[in-house]
């Protein structure tokens, strides 16, 4: 793991428009090595733009994007080798059902056919926890918007990523399920990765420094 | 004055000639003031959102 | 770059006028009468220079696509956005005089022949061109898909000529006279060059104008714009 | 990284042993292209075969459009067969356009479009595994099916095998080039007629070279020339599209909102 000193991720004076008008007005986020990074505002305010551009999935008008010090263009396959994005879009096919799915997405658990039994015991157990064990091979058009999503949350412990970037992931989600995806955070900033999340309204960690970004409403 | 007349027929081909010149002097020209009516018509555009714009900053 | 186009519009402009007059004049009096096509072959002076064009600026369009797609320069995409209604209209005029010169020669407005039916597929590619580029509503991905279908387009077009040609010799018995220019005497080709040379500035010229309104349109937020109004409006 | 987590209401399944978790986490990037690209060959594959109508539809377009033009233009054995081979082809060259847009639509809507960018992984490869199952489940029915159709219309017997070949490598090209227009038009909601629209034009070579190769067997003639150029267009195009379509799908994902 790169030392707690180097930059993940870092953004500089990053400006989107959006037709006429200026969503992202000259915004810059650096992500340090184990840190949690949550951009907070109300709808429309721009944030999933934003988290969308971090990752390349959205045009940038003016700023510059570095991942470890490099510039994003020359070390963009590296930056995505080691990126785990969840956005709204949860990424489930209807058609294939949640193992199958996982086993797609998260190229960690393709494993050979002598794992074979053990992988899917460990996805089972994960998806359990999330409390949709028992819809593991049922196609995933059967599960609702909510489900969908736990099964791309359970990502986050099958795939091995240093860097996380989930689009509001505590909503539609009860308690119990906010409690894991919180836990999951704790422990992977725990082993020197990064997290940066949109959320509506700020989210409290225990004994983690959260740096907070909030976006106003643009003018 | 025959002389004229007789350059118009374009030896018998008169319709097919000048109307498809016609046509295409119809077609470029449409092109060239299209184009110059959408200059204008961002000048105007353009120079008064940019004051606009300064005037806010 | 706004600048350089507005003072070379004007010098484009004349040359192009004078360029046009001389080659309408030397191609419809001074030109001789075609022995076999009589004076109908004068409609060559603006069908061959239309389908040049046409597939000038299509590669034109294509190369400056690659620039923009390649190194991100924005006022390549302004180029290729500009020369593309351009490209299509001369693709339209090359396909009108193409059929109203094939009805006196052949007898029906449309004859299924090799150049007007590859002149007829890029007309397809300069809709489908422009039909991308409207359909998509982010600016950004507009200009770089088109500019891809561009690229892609540029490709096809030797394949589509090829194959076009090979299908027209294989259905075409070869006694139908081709399509080819009747043999071109010196004064029948001057103002063929003039009038190709015209159709080059008209088109420059035009794309000036285009540029400045599209440079105009995308950067009404830069500041040298607020100048330039106020000079105009003092 | 598997220390005890408090355990959820419901937890039937132990934790798999150290051993698996190890394996299973070294193989991040390891996965070869030739890997790669079959396991988005046996995704697309496992979709088509679970939802029939994917499949199903282009072959019954195919069918009832060819089984269209004996109507049209009335049955006579003479007229039939000297237009069966452009029939075929074309209603074949339709029945493929219909099916292009399901390549990407989908995977674009539910998010798995941005994922496979997001990946790290080469999209060009994914793309190759993705269009060859468009290929098998929409193009080869049509080849399996042609030489019933080409009964239908009077197709001189010795033509039977060059149209199952020609519409074997034509159907490849087609759906690589077909997916270039797919890639470009995936942010568009009604993108099936701009589809369309951009992608025939690029289609016309393999129609003329496909159809006279047939007619070209029908009246007795060699047609290996035209097969070599079919090859040939499939060969350009298997080769360039995917990076065309790289591109596109990298664009359209970046335009959604």
């Amino acid at each position: 793991m790169s030392s707690s000193a180097t930059l993940m991720l870092e953004a500089q004076g990053i400006q989107i428009w959006r037709g006429e008008h200026l969503i992202i007005d000259d915004v810059s986020v650096s992500v340090p090595a184990s840190s949690i990074v949550q951009i907070q505002g109300s709808n429309g305010s721009g944030k999933t733009t934003l988290l969308r551009a971090l990752v390349g999935l959205a045009e940038i008008d003016e700023g510059q994007l570095f991942w470890q010090g490099e510039p994003m263009t020359r070390v963009r396959d590296e930056f995505y080798a080691s990126l785990l994005y969840l956005g709204h879009k949860p990424g489930i096919t209807a058609g294939l059902t949640p193992y199958e799915n996982l086993m797609a997405l998260c190229p960690e658990i393709v494993a050979n056919q002598t794992v074979e039994k053990e992988t899917r015991k460990w996805v089972l157990a994960v998806l359990t926890q999330l409390g949709i064990g028992d819809r593991i091979d049922l196609p995933s058009v059967a599960l609702s918007a909510g489900q969908q999503r736990r099964v791309a949350l359970a990502r986050l412990t099958l795939q091995q990523a240093t860097l996380w970037v989930l689009d509001e992931p505590l909503t539609s989600l009860d308690a119990e399920g906010q409690r894991w995806v919180k836990q999951q955070i704790q422990q992977h900033v725990a082993t020197g990765g990064s997290v940066v999340f949109t959320t509506h309204q700020p989210i409290e960690f225990d004994d983690e420094t959260v740096i907070t970004l909030s976006l106003a409403q643009p003018s | 004055m025959s002389e004229l007349m007789e350059f118009l027929s374009m030896g018998g081909y008169a319709f097919f000639v000048w109307s498809s010149y016609g046509l295409t002097t119809i077609i470029l020209l449409a092109v060239v003031f299209w184009s110059s009516r959408q200059l204008k018509q961002s000048r105007t555009q353009a120079f008064r959102r940019a004051l606009q714009h300064r005037n806010k900053q | 770059m706004y600048r350089f186009a507005e003072r070379l519009a004007p010098w484009l402009a004349i040359l192009c006028v004078l360029t046009l007059a001389a080659g309408l004049y030397l191609g419809l009096v001074v030109a001789p009468a075609d022995y076999e096509q009589g004076d109908s072959y004068r409609i060559i002076y603006i069908h061959v220079p239309a389908a040049w064009m046409s597939m000038f600026v299509y590669m034109v369009m294509a190369t400056s696509s690659a620039v923009f797609l390649i190194w991100r320069l924005k006022i390549a995409d302004i180029v290729a956005v500009a020369s593309a209604p351009i490209g299509a209209a001369f693709t339209a005029v090359a396909l009108l005089t193409g059929s109203f010169w094939g009805k006196p020669m052949w007898g029906t407005w449309w004859i299924w022949d090799a150049r007007l039916t590859s002149e007829l597929l890029l007309l397809f590619l300069y809709l489908g061109y422009l039909a991308l580029r409207g359909a998509l509503e982010s600016p950004q991905s507009a200009s770089k898909a088109a500019a891809i279908l561009a690229i892609v387009g540029v490709v096809n077009i030797p394949i589509i000529h090829f194959s076009v040609e090979w299908w027209n010799t294989l259905h075409q018995p070869a006694s139908i006279t081709k399509f080819d220019k009747p043999s071109m005497h010196i004064s029948m080709l001057r103002p063929l060059l003039l009038m190709v040379l015209a159709f080059q500035l008209l088109y420059f010229h035009n794309l000036m104008v285009r540029v400045r309104a599209l440079i105009l349109q995308r950067e009404n937020r830069a500041s040298w714009v607020a100048e330039l109004a106020e000079k105009n409006h003092v | 990284m598997t220390s005890k987590k408090k355990e959820g209401p419901v937890n039937t399944g132990e934790f798999p042993s150290k051993q698996t978790v190890e394996f299973a986490r070294g193989q991040r990037h390891d996965a070869s292209a030739g890997h790669l690209c079959l396991r988005f060959f046996q995704r697309d594959l496992r979709l088509a075969v679970r939802s029939t109508g994917q499949w199903l539809n282009p072959l019954l377009f195919f069918v009832i459009v060819v089984s269209l033009f004996p109507l049209g233009i009335g049955p006579g054995p003479a007229t039939l067969a000297t237009i069966a081979p452009g029939v075929l082809w074309v209603s074949a060259l339709l029945a493929m356009m219909l099916s292009l847009d399901s390549i990407f639509a989908h995977d674009y809507r539910d998010g798995t479009l941005e994922q496979m960018v997001v990946s790290g992984n080469p999209v060009s490869v994914m793309v190759i595994g993705k269009v060859m199952a468009h290929w098998v489940t929409s193009g080869l029915p049509l080849v399996l099916l042609s030489p019933l159709l080409g009964l239908m219309m009077q197709l001189p017997s010795a033509a039977y095998l060059t149209l199952v070949v020609s519409l074997l490598l034509g159907t490849l090209s087609l759906s690589f080039i077909g997916a270039i227009g797919a890639a470009l038009t995936v942010s568009i909601n009604q993108g099936g007629v701009l589809l369309s629209l951009l992608v025939l034009p690029l289609t016309v070579p393999v129609l003329i070279f496909g159809s006279s190769a047939v007619s070209a067997v029908a009246s007795g003639l060699e047609a290996s020339a035209h097969l070599s150029l079919l090859a040939a267009i499939a060969t350009l195009s298997a080769s360039l599209a995917p990076i065309a379509i790289a591109g596109a799908i990298r664009i359209g994902v970046a335009a959604s909102r």
